[in-house]
């Protein structure tokens, strides 16, 4: 065991703490600023900062810098993913485009999808969205239902996507769609990269049990995309989708375990502020989740530690799935069942809001379904890791 | 042995429910939920409930009431939660149980035929923030007829014509006042809360003139904690009704959605879940029948009986409300579906007139020490 | 809502509780009586106090007179369950006869059986014993491998049973046989009553982890069983195994809470003498298994109703099962947890003998498996009572 | 960043592994399970751990040890657990590192190289009947250099050349002592245990001679403290190492075994649990690491490293053994099967040096207060 990170590392983590320090208005880490603004200031204020982050070498961490990454190590991206997080930085806009869809491009891209679309992403020029899930293809991810026509160099596209991340602000979209009339399951999809500034795609907002908006629809009605726009060969989206999806499995652990450790510390702080915290039965349910985000953050090292050794994690992810979200869930369980009655009441008292709170409990009931549900998520570990029979 | 409704009660439950499916169903609640700033009392439901006995079931008949028990009354109460319906009728109805078991017979005479036409709307206000609900968690001072401190959260005072406040005297006994709107002193602090099937507030008082209840079956401690064990009854038939209603639609949908070309139902993970949360609502349900009974009937039992049904059935609301976002799958999430209305009624409501950790700990103190 | 029994059946209680104090000795209610005694010697007590209970019409309560029975209400039979769990009367030996054999009989015997088999089982004549479950076949009893060829007026039987409580003591054994050969599944089985005492039956203690024996093994070597002494139709033994299982569905659940909430509060006494009373997060846990143990209370009071109402309970048994079984499970779980270091001691003070504790928490390790583990319960529970597809 | 043990480290534990598998498999822990009135100390067992430095791993070079960490000895702890192995290994080990810690240079001289290299047996008596594992549940009282008072359960004390006591001091502070076996007033009750892996005694002193632990890096509350957190980690790598065990026997056995015509293991009910255990163990087997580490490099956060590891441990093993037992369906329920040696050494071991719930409340002082 050695927990510690290189010289070179520790160096980076001085240089990015120096830069965000010097960077991050005082403003945005105070409670409720971002809330308070609307929903396109708060994106194009976050857009334009990281763009600048990007432009000071401290965007693309572990990329080559070929692709205009810093070359990093993975301890270096641990890093900045906590220092990120100790900051208080806003979050990243492009998020879906920088995890998944670039490191796909730096594998199976054209040429001209590698010159074309890295360096912008990474400045944020254009905004990525995500478009897997259907209203009827969600756990099943294969039951894609949006088409694509052939229609000389183009394909005519067709359908609905759901759960879209900054639907409303994306410039782009890589989505998977059935080219292959008539093909079933996994067979005669693509992975198509198409432009939602034109009329055919529109973008609608979708209203969360918590009033707000993360997650948005993306309804294509003769979209076009050019044939050449489409990630890995016509036919092969489902291989290209899980290469995708294999880039989830990095070490974003650490930077996990210290936002949710601090939020533990905030609901630790709101027990006590009303009369909770010496209560031994709320203590042992705080605490609870305290072992669990240890051992997420525990998990954390033994993940990167993989990654540096360049072990394919494989199943494992699903693991890392179940922990984290299982734990954040639990965690804003605690908070409602630790405050009690003051927990539904956005301000208990005149002083107290807490609005952030409760959404953040509201958005805990989401992270279990997303991404691979903690059901999917159990078939993989038990079928793939421990070799249960399907 | 009968341990069931009998059909008269099943009769009333029966009408409650078409009332709501006919006249105020999740359309309407909607409504409700998506005018925050309103006064979440729909005028309709409230005269339907009223025309219907709703608010009369525990009121004396001398008093223009049903003269029914607590076993009447959570037939409502269940009812109200399956359709997450909104408005004062909980906190009217302790209002006027506050008045039967502690009110002299002026004060009945008064109060009571108001309450039960739904002419008055009532409300209790027996704890202060981040107080518990045994009585310790007063924090209204009375000091002779003139109530001063805050109480929070209470359920509807914006609407109410009449608020039941719990205060301790300068000796530290609890006692129960009467406090009308308008009375000088008195703020209504509306407290906006997510669950939008209800309006809440703080109930501010400054020497605000109040009349003690007095003169009845019960006084001080002995009346707030009757107040409290109704409220947790009503509270528990409120929940298991929610928990009810939030399996069943999970049920209903997964039996018919499907992912990977079967109905997700099929899956066993799904099956097993629903399974054991149809055994702890069922087990809830009879255990909020039993506490409304022996409420009924001064079985010795009492204290254990309501901490096991407040318990249970919020534990139950908590789990199934939870499983019927997991299991709706994503839409289940969006502010479209109705999931939500259960979810945050039930989390909103679990730890009212007490938690089940409370509640535990209470029979704790009746079965260990 | 009314729970009072009738005049009647409280004056049952009345008449039961006299005999039952005046024929119970004071030594058989103290703690360790039972387990000094040897195996045999403490069934051959309990076999003789039970049929002078029978002679004085304390048996087969609810049963009609004409089979010896008293003839009496579903309440009286609660009270009498009640009762004898309170007077800390002996285990039933015959249960499994009582409880299943005789009503089927009663319902579908020939009017030889019914003449033959009911009165010596109520007299504690005949033992019988129950053959369903085998080694491969457990939760799934339609694996049933035990097969009857049919040579002349008999049937030759050959295989094996296991969990079988009492095999060593029993007379006769109710049993699932095979006896169409080829048959598979459901078809083909018959229910055959073997008399234990041949040279083709071989019983054996089965030592269970606790180091008690309350099941056996039975061996079927070439035992002959006349084809008379099919109980059903030779063919039907599945429909006839169905009908005797739906006789659990009794009011049991009366006696069942008293006993539990008697290990409750011996639980708590313990919980008490070892300083652990006080402590809040193991009060929690106590209490709530009261909750749960309450609402089985209540649930058997609902069972009782319904019952008395001639309603078909159904499904509603295995609701019954695992709130009985996980809750009496998660009791003695408590036992464990609650006791800390002391509860895997025998003797933590030279004058505390925990072993009856600790065979008891190992006991309801058995209870979530047998007569149906608590994963088939639930797969009733999802499909037939709330319609979930297969 | 290298969270993983060294190829040294995974070679010592295959090693201790092949050795069990080879010469000391179920069969032989069922032979001293099944001789409950043996000394449950094998021998070849004993010898063949010294001869692989397994009781040496702690203990400084300069007394014949091997110098090495806590990591490296919880690898021995966990393949111990992993194969229900008896034997007075982590009470022999938990002596040597009271002196280490505690011990003069002379003390450390005299005993450390004899209980090394298994020629003395060792053991530690912290605390008393019904006691804390925090220094309070200490029932020996010391006067000078005499002890008097009992401490149970006690690993091991009846093959114990050397028992390292805790004892309070009349103003009440803790210390160490040295009691050697045939000490005058000491006497050893063997109290039975279900868990046939091991054995368990009360450790009985009136008026009996021992030789304070002084001189060496910690001493008073420090040391007794420093050793409970050593037992903490060691238990929790057993309870790892038994629980890791017990899902891989039932995972192999549910994917064979058939029900309903098809493996039980497809069944989506067992797979789900399955996974949540292993998860649940994962996580546990990396809490174990982390916490030994933190011992070793005096990690400013040991304490609540510690306090997790031996929470997470407890919990994973407790529920990994219960659900073999369901899982091997009723053959695990039986005395011939070996579900109950990992059942019973998970219940018995859970709450040593401090249950979950202990360790939980740790947490909360340590980042509530």
């Amino acid at each position: 065991m050695d927990l510690s990170y290189t010289a070179e590392e520790e160096q980076f983590r001085e240089e990015l703490r120096t830069w965000l320090a010097a960077n991050i208005p005082d403003e945005w880490t105070q409670p409720g600023f971002w809330r308070a603004l609307d929903d396109d200031e708060s994106f194009r204020l976050r857009r334009d900062w990281e763009a600048s982050k990007t432009a000071a070498g401290f965007s693309g961490i572990e990329w080559p810098t070929e692709y205009g990454g810093r070359g990093g190590t993975p301890g270096m991206k641990a890093i900045y993913d906590e220092e990120m997080v100790r900051a208080r930085a806003p979050q990243t806009v492009n998020v879906l485009g920088l995890t998944f869809l670039a490191p796909t491009i730096m594998a199976i891209g054209t040429p001209e999808q590698k010159a074309e679309i890295i360096g912008p992403m990474l400045r944020n020029e254009v905004i990525w969205c995500q478009g897997f899930s259907e209203p009827g293809a969600g756990s099943d991810l294969a039951a894609v239902a949006t088409r694509g026509v052939r229609d000389g160099d183009d394909y005519v596209v067709n359908g609905q996507k759901i759960w879209t991340t900054n639907a409303v602000h994306g410039d782009k979209i890589f989505t998977i769609v059935r080219t292959e009339p008539g093909s079933e399951r996994h067979k005669g999809l693509s992975m198509m990269l198409i432009d939602m500034d034109q009329p055919g795609v529109e973008a609608r907002p979708l209203k969360q049990m918590s009033g707000a908006s993360e997650f948005g629809e993306v309804f294509f009605t003769d979209a076009r995309v050019p044939a050449k726009d489409c990630l890995g060969e016509i036919g092969a989206g489902w291989r290209t989708a899980m290469l995708l999806l294999s880039f989830e499995r990095g070490a974003s652990g650490v930077g996990q375990y210290t936002e949710f450790r601090r939020q533990y510390d905030e609901i630790v702080a709101e027990a006590r502020r009303f009369g909770r915290s010496d209560d031994p039965v709320a203590r042992q349910r705080l605490a609870n989740c305290l072992v669990e985000l240890e051992c997420l953050r525990y998990h954390a090292m033994h993940i990167l530690t993989q990654v540096e050794q360049g072990r394919d994690l494989g199943s494992e992810s699903s693991m890392t799935k179940l922990q984290w979200s299982e734990t954040f869930q639990d965690l804003w369980e605690a908070f409602d069942d630790v405050l009690g009655p003051e927990a539904s009441l956005a301000r208990p008292r005149p002083d107290v809001d807490l609005t952030p709170f409760q959404h953040q409990a509201m958005w805990s009931r989401s992270v279990t379904i997303w991404g691979g549900s903690s059901q999917v998520q159990r078939n993989i570990v038990a079928e793939r890791v421990l070799g249960l029979p399907r | 042995m009968f341990f069931a409704l009998t059909d008269d009660q099943q009769a009333f439950a029966t009408t409650v429910r078409e009332f709501l499916a006919d006249r105020f169903d999740l359309d309407a609640v909607r409504g409700v939920v998506e005018d925050p700033h309103g006064d979440g009392h729909p005028v309709g439901l409230w005269k339907g409930l009223a025309d219907q006995g709703a608010l009369a079931v525990l009121v004396p008949e001398e008093h223009d009431g049903l003269g029914l028990g607590l076993l009447d009354a959570q037939v409502v109460a269940r009812e109200l939660g399956r359709g997450v319906a909104p408005g004062p009728w909980t906190a009217t109805v302790l209002a006027a149980e506050a008045l039967r078991l502690a009110g002299s017979p002026e004060q009945q005479a008064v109060w009571l035929p108001g309450l039960a036409a739904g002419d008055t709307i009532g409300t209790v206000a027996l704890r202060g923030e981040a107080g518990t609900w045994d009585g310790r968690g007063i924090t209204v001072d009375a000091s002779g007829e003139r109530l001063s401190g805050t109480a929070s959260p209470v359920d509807y005072p914006s609407v109410a014509g009449l608020i039941v406040v719990a205060a301790t005297d300068p000796s530290g006994s609890p006692g129960l006042f009467l406090v009308e709107s308008g009375a000088s002193g008195l703020v209504i602090r509306d407290q906006e809360t997510y669950d939008g099937t209800a309006r809440v507030g703080a109930v501010e008082l400054a020497d605000t003139p109040a009349e003690p209840l007095g003169g009845g079956t019960l006084s001080g401690a002995d009346a707030v904690a009757a107040l409290m064990a109704r409220g947790a009854v009503l509270t528990a038939a409120d929940l298991v009704g929610v928990a009810r209603e939030a399996l069943t639609r999970t049920v209903d949908y997964d039996r018919e959605r499907k992912q990977f070309g079967v109905p997700v139902g099929s899956f066993q993970a799904i099956k097993h879940t629903m399974a054991d949360l149809h055994v702890a609502v069922t087990m809830a349900e009879h255990a909020v029948l039993f506490a409304a009974h022996a409420v009924d009937t001064q079985d010795p039992g009492v204290d254990v009986a309501v901490a096991v049904a407040k318990a249970k059935a919020a534990d139950a609301a908590w789990a199934t409300t939870g499983a019927m976002i997991q299991f709706f799958g994503g839409i289940g999430f969006t502010w479209e579906h109705e999931a939500h209305f259960f979810y945050k009624r039930a989390r909103r409501r679990a730890p009212l007139f007490g938690s089940a950790d409370e509640h535990r700990a209470r029979l704790a103190a009746l079965t260990i020490d």
